[in-house]
């Protein structure tokens, strides 16, 4: 707002030039190096969860099976949980609506830049947090559920769960200023003539995401401040000898856990969205059918929590309300899945390795959502609960769903953000190992829940017919590890190739395509207008041509750009400080010690510098 | 990679359907799987089998229709990149209104039994099916062990139920620490265990049999092996079950064992009453010596301070399980080892190498001390 | 962007309307609860007893009111775009979904409204 | 935490002002709608906390022996006249009459530490009581619930403050009273969260 602060000699890019490359990174405020360094951190856990899940499934591959200590095991099977729900599969969806949306929204960068890079520095330093725990070999250990009251202070003492508690509240605030600013973003940023009924489906997904992410966070963030009270102020908010009730934090951590599912998957359905129609040379079928049913998945995804506690017998009642209201949610998932199908459905489908995955995710959602439904069903659900046949139903949605999806995006998508393409044959022996280590990993758990193995348990003995069956899932997921691994090895591959790709690789109806690959840093020379639905097909179509010529690199003459900052970065850090601060200043002063005080200061000076910091708003190559 | 990757379209499918095969009929097979869910042998049970079945086999159903919808959709139109552009088709206000209304219809047809069936398992029957008033049990949930009370015929046991085929139980649960969950998958599902609130639960036998349980609700270190057993006994033999516990030797306990239960160790001064203590009748009738120096060493090495060998009448709060009838339960340390003299006694010299964590410390035991604690314990049948 | 409510906007008459509303229904809430329960409940016995059954309701629609004069008024939704009103009426909703089902769960769970509803 | 981001979003001057927006509202103003939607569920949890839990205490101090209508009372009625003073404020913002943002604009930062004041006041006096934050259930959820509405009003009257410090600096032109409104909008929200935990917390719980 105020005039420019530039030195006149200088142009930005020798400007930029001058910093160097770490400092860059760590004060960027580009939405696409910030999606990067989102999907880099975010595959990083994932890589770190996977590792756990292997141990995991080496201890269990026999029965009596002594490999880990059961101490070890429950810190594994927890940090397994909150790693691929916070830390991968969470943040993996961040790196797409960070990179992607003001792309495909046709804006310059998000509503709020430097509020962005502040979601991303929390988000890391967060999940650092989280695992920094098992340096001093205190990891979480009571459930990523973290019920009570074996999560609080008398039945788990020690600094296990306040890793846990303080680094989900801090995860929080990067979820909550995200939603924030992507829900202003696809509101407010929209290109011109993109109307809501124009907007991409992983935009609308996206949008709706936020809704889920703002409206079920704030209820997690009291539970754990509640939770932290007991643990850290003697509160008794979940000790029964003061009154307190542990079905409150069941609810409440419900209320926020089931909206968290539709968090995890909603961005999934948006990539598969987007994927189908580009390679069926078909438009998405159905679209406002899609977009309400998403909205009605998300709204009934605030009403049917407690299908996550009908075992704790809430009574006749309320079991058949969740169990109906769990039902209906079958209705709109289903519609996508037919309008997915409807969408292939006299198509011209090109067999790429983003198409391969997409089908694959349809396979594999299919059957999750399928066992979603057995669960629903309350009475059978007392069989199920916490068995194995959970287990196996939530991978089918999270791996089979969220993460072949995501697979299918980072392909998809990989040349508009790295200028290369992957390789396509190990595309496609990345997708069939997969799919084989996927199957012989979950589906087996299918049988050992509902022969009785229940979930958690460290061990199992022998002789009640779970044997082969752990055993099978054991191989798979060594062989799903091995599938990771020729995927890394086509980023490398990718990495040290030099051919570079074309803009619009796939033939794209989305804006992104119509810029060059990487994008520059101002993504559009001019803001595009836009007048239908599938926006780039219409050009096409428009000019006659199957593809739009090569678009050539503008120099981003007179278009402004927000400047780096190093205040995002410092705020997280002060906010870090802030929450370690309650983990170890407990013996010094109540309830704030040196160290709270210090992030508090910090955050507050910070946000002050933040505020009141010159917008760096300059003009490129003046 | 030409090779293999015709190998891969040519096989994989018919590899994967093939392991799809065998891992569907391997559950199918029936007697291998005491704890299964879809083999029952309960009423509960039998009411939640049939509802689950019926999703089953709609969704099965469903999902051959879909997936071959998909098949069929995938191998009917591949396209080549140099193709036409396929008819633009943007979507069908008939079609979504038919496949809203026909997945919505099949609900239905789960939903109805759904709920008759939540209602139908919400009612603790009023009589059992042999006519009699419902058995009531009570369950207490400790890390990690169950405790099983018998009100109406004042017989308290632990991590070994047993209940009479044909009669209903109506088991009232609560725990003493952390959430459990309390579950015989063959007689009914699960119902979680909380400290502030009465939960409760109903199953009938209908075979005789052992049936194993878990804990399903994790709760803590030892949450896998928090294990036990539902013994359905004939009627007769549930009678003779019940009279052995009315008879179980009367074992002098010291009083100072009436610990709170938040309180951990052997009462302290146990080792004080050994001369008040005279040696049962039992032990001294019985053939081996070894049995009067373990009712010795059960009362000096401080096991009576937290487990009672009486059944009835014994104090009312311990903090380890009830021994009554010991000797002859199939599993020791909660379910998790057979009960044989070999395992018991190497689980009274290495509790925690058997189950780290558990309250029971290792009270040095030489192998002659443990063998006799053994064959002590064995007589309690 | 900012002027744009401007010729929408109430002017300080209207404000201090509102003011003198808001003050009113609150000063009509301690009364209400002066009556029924505090020192005025000797002063009118009567009046306190007819109306205590109904004190928490009156309570609330009276703070419903005041709420909504607030979000009308003050925070010009009245004036401003339909969307930040549905955006505000949404997070609403779903906030009194949240507070009614607990405290309808909790009620049956402690077999307020369904007896035997204990399990 | 989460009010950090609200500050956050109220300072972010980042919105690249070349580009268009897609409503004809800006960016800023639609981000603090969103983050008070937000909030509403932040509220709600600790509202259903309260009401789950009220009459759960197994021992005393309960409401009765400590509430007294009237400080709170007084309280009520100094932060719903500082929501008045806040759209005073911003109408003088708006239109320029700089004198009168500044004198609105300074009773209510002097409101906001009122009602402060006031309840860092009642905290003190509850705690010399007997009702520490860990003495019972009740205790705990009326400190948490009240608390984190406190330390709102404290973050609330903080900005306000920081505003009127570049009002007073004439940093607050007419084109910037988005900057103000933004704030007064956060406020506002603070001061409705309070007309439901007034009679909820105090009014109803001192049945007898």
């Amino acid at each position: 707002m105020a005039t420019t602060v530039l030195e006149p000699t200088m142009t930005r890019t020798a400007a930029l030039a001058k910093r160097s490359v770490l400092v860059d990174w760590l004060t960027t405020v580009d939405h696409k190096k910030i999606g990067i360094m989102y999907g880099a951190w975010a595959f990083f856990f994932f890589v770190i969860g996977g590792v756990e899940a292997l141990i995991i499934r080496a201890q269990l591959a026999r029965p009596e099976a002594t490999l880990v200590s059961p101490e070890f095991y429950n810190q594994l099977f927890t940090m397994h949980g909150t790693t691929m729900i916070f830390l991968a599969v969470m943040p993996l969806s961040a790196m797409f609506f960070n990179f992607m949306i003001p792309l495909l929204i046709g804006a310059r960068d998000v509503a709020f830049p430097r509020l962005n890079a502040m979601s991303l520095w929390v988000f890391v330093l967060g999940g650092l947090f989280l695992n920094a725990s098992f340096l001093f070999g205190t990891a979480p250990n009571g459930g990523w559920f973290g019920y009570a009251p074996l999560s609080g202070r008398q039945y788990s003492p020690g600094p296990h769960m306040d890793f846990w508690v303080l680094g989900l509240q801090i995860l929080g605030i990067a979820s909550l200023a995200a939603g924030v600013n992507f829900f202003t973003t696809i509101l407010n940023m929209r290109a011109r003539g993109m109307t809501l009924m124009r907007m991409p489906m992983f935009v609308w997904a996206t949008l709706i995401t936020q809704v889920l992410v703002l409206l079920s966070f704030p209820v997690i963030t009291v539970a754990l401040i509640l939770l932290m009270a007991d643990r850290l102020f003697g509160s008794g908010f979940f000790v029964t000898a003061m009154g307190g009730d542990p079905m409150l934090w069941q609810h409440l951590f419900w209320v926020f856990g089931h909206p968290e599912v539709y968090i995890l998957i909603l961005p999934a359905f948006g990539i598969i969205s987007e994927i189908l129609p580009v390679f069926s040379r078909k438009p998405l079928f159905g679209y406002s059918a899609m977009v309400f049913s998403s909205a009605f998945i998300a709204f009934l995804g605030f009403g049917v929590w407690s299908h996550h506690m009908f075992s704790t017998g809430m009574g006749p009642l309320a079991d058949s309300f969740f169990s109906l209201a769990t039902m209906l949610i079958a209705i709109p998932t289903g519609v996508k899945i037919f309008n997915w199908i409807g969408t292939l459905w006299g198509g011209s489908l090109q067999f790429k390795t983003p198409m391969y995955f997409a089908l694959g995710f349809i396979a594999m959602f299919i059957m999750g959502g399928l066992s979603g439904v057995m669960h629903s069903v309350a009475p059978a659900d007392l069989q199920q609960t916490d068995t194995y046949f959970v287990v196996a139903h939530f991978h089918y949605v999270l791996f089979g769903g969220s993460i072949l999806a995501l697979t299918a995006g980072a392909y998809y998508w990989w040349p508009k953000m790295f200028g290369k393409m992957l390789d396509e044959g190990l595309g496609k022996f990345h997708f069939w190992t997969t799919m084989i280590g996927f199957n012989l990993t979950f589906f087996p758990m299918h049988f050992a829940g509902l022969l009785g193995m229940p979930r958690r348990v460290y061990t199992y003995p022998s002789g009640l017919g779970f044997d082969l069956y752990n055993l099978m899932a054991t191989v798979g997921a060594f062989f799903l590890a091995f599938s990771i691994l020729v995927f890394m090895w086509n980023v490398i591959k990718t990495w040290r190739s030099s051919e570079r790709a074309p803009a619009d690789p796939w033939g794209g109806a989305t804006l992104e395509w119509t810029i060059p690959s990487p994008p520059q840093e101002w993504n559009f020379d001019d803001e595009p207008v836009v007048t239908e639905r599938d926006a780039v097909w219409g050009m096409k179509r428009a000019a006659g041509v199957r593809m739009l010529p090569e678009p050539v690199a503008g120099d981003g003459k007179g278009i402004h750009m927000p400047g780096p900052s190093w205040w995002p970065l410092v705020v997280s850090l002060g906010i870090l400080s802030f929450f370690v601060g309650f983990m170890f200043d407990k013996p010094w002063a109540f309830p704030f010690g040196p160290v709270t005080v210090f992030g508090l200061l910090l955050t507050t000076f910070a946000i002050f510098k933040w505020a009141y910091e010159a917008p760096d708003a300059h003009a490129t190559n003046h | 990679m030409a090779l293999p990757r015709a190998l891969w379209r040519r096989h994989l499918p018919l590899g994967l359907l093939a392991l799809f095969a065998v891992v569907v009929l391997a559950g199918c097979a029936g007697e291998n799987y005491p704890q299964s869910t879809l083999h029952p042998k309960g009423d509960f049970a039998e009411l939640v089998d049939a509802v689950f079945m019926k999703t089953v086999w709609w969704a099965t159903a469903i999902f051959i229709l879909v997936e071959a919808a998909l098949l069929y959709a995938i191998f009917k139109f591949r396209g080549k990149p140099d193709d036409p552009e396929p008819k633009q088709v943007h979507g069908s206000t008939v079609v979504e209104i038919i496949w809203t209304v026909i997945p919505a219809a099949v609900l239905a047809f789960v939903a109805v039994p759904t709920v008759q069936t939540i209602f139908k398992t919400a009612e603790i029957p009023a009589s059992s099916p042999d006519g009699q008033k419902p058995l009531t049990v009570e369950v207490i949930g400790h890390q990690w062990w169950w405790e099983f009370r018998y009100p109406e015929l004042g017989i308290i046991t632990a991590n070994e139920m047993h209940v009479p085929v044909g009669r209903t139980v109506d088991i009232r649960m609560k725990t003493v620490d952390v959430l459990h969950s309390f579950w015989i998958p063959q007689l009914a599902g699960k119902r979680d265990l909380f400290p502030n609130r009465e939960t409760r639960l109903w199953f009938t036998a209908k075979e005789a049999g052992e049936y194993p349980g878990a804990c399903a609700e994790f709760c803590g270190l030892q949450h896998g092996k928090m294990l036990f057993y539902v013994m359905a006994d004939t009627p007769a033999d549930f009678d003779a079950w019940v009279a052995r516990r009315m008879q179980d030797s009367v074992t002098v306990v010291p009083m100072a064992a009436a610990i709170p239960s938040d309180t951990v160790g052997p009462a302290a001064d146990a080792t004080g009453l050994m001369d008040t203590l005279t040696v049962s009748p039992m032990a001294q009738a019985a053939m081996d010596p070894r049995v009067a120096e373990g009712e010795k060493l059960f009362l000096t090495k401080a096991c009576a301070g937290c487990h009672s060998l009486k059944a009835v009448g014994g104090p009312p709060v311990m903090v380890g399980p009830n021994l009554g009838g010991i000797g002859a339960r199939r599993m020791i340390a909660a379910g998790w080892m057979r009960n044989t003299d070999e395992n018991l006694k190497h689980w009274l010299q290495n509790p925690q190498e058997v189950k780290e964590g558990v309250l029971m410390a290792g009270y040095t035991l030489s192998d002659a001390e443990a063998e006799a604690l053994v064959a002590y314990l064995r007589t309690k049948q | 962007m900012a002027g744009h409510a401007d010729a929408a906007h109430s002017n300080a008459g209207k404000y201090i309307q509102i003011a003198v509303v808001l003050f009113a229904l609150t000063a009509l809430e301690v009364a209400l609860y002066e009556v029924c329960y505090g020192g005025l409940k000797t002063m009118a016995p009567g009046l306190g007893a007819s109306l205590e059954p109904w004190f928490v309701e009156v309570l609330l629609l009276l703070s419903a009111f005041k709420f909504w004069f607030v979000a009308m008024f003050y925070m010009h939704l009245k004036f401003d775009m339909k969307l930040l009103s549905w955006l505000f009426l949404f997070s609403l909703i779903i906030a009194v979904i949240v507070i009614g089902a607990l405290i309808i769960l909790f009620g049956y769970n402690r077999g307020l409204w369904w007896p035997g509803g204990k399990w | 935490m989460t009010t950090t981001t609200a500050a956050l979003d109220h300072h972010d001057h980042d919105d690249a002002h070349a580009h268009h927006t897609s409503l004809p509202i800006d960016n800023r103003k639609l981000a603090i709608w969103t983050f008070i939607g937000s909030e509403c569920l932040f509220f709600a949890t600790l509202i259903s906390t309260y009401l789950v839990y009220a009459g759960q205490s197994v021992k005393g101090p309960f409401p009765t022996d400590i509430f007294s209508v009237g400080l709170v009372t007084a309280g009520t009625a100094v932060l719903l006249f500082s929501s008045f003073f806040v759209v005073m404020a911003l109408d003088g913002a708006q239109k320029g009459d700089r004198k009168k943002m500044l004198t609105w604009l300074s009773l209510t930062v002097l409101c906001g530490v009122f009602f402060a004041g006031m309840q860092v006041y009642e905290f003190w006096h509850f705690y010399h009581l007997g009702l520490g934050y860990s003495t019972n259930l009740f205790s705990a959820s009326f400190y948490t619930l009240t608390g984190f509405h406190g330390a709102h009003v404290a973050l609330g009257t903080l900005w306000l403050a920081t505003i009127l410090k570049d009002a007073i600096k004439g940093r607050v032109p007419p084109k910037k009273a988005l900057n103000l409104e933004i704030a007064a909008l956060y406020w506002h929200f603070v001061d409705v969260v309070w007309i439901i935990i007034f009679p909820v917390v105090y009014l109803m719980q001192m049945r007898s």
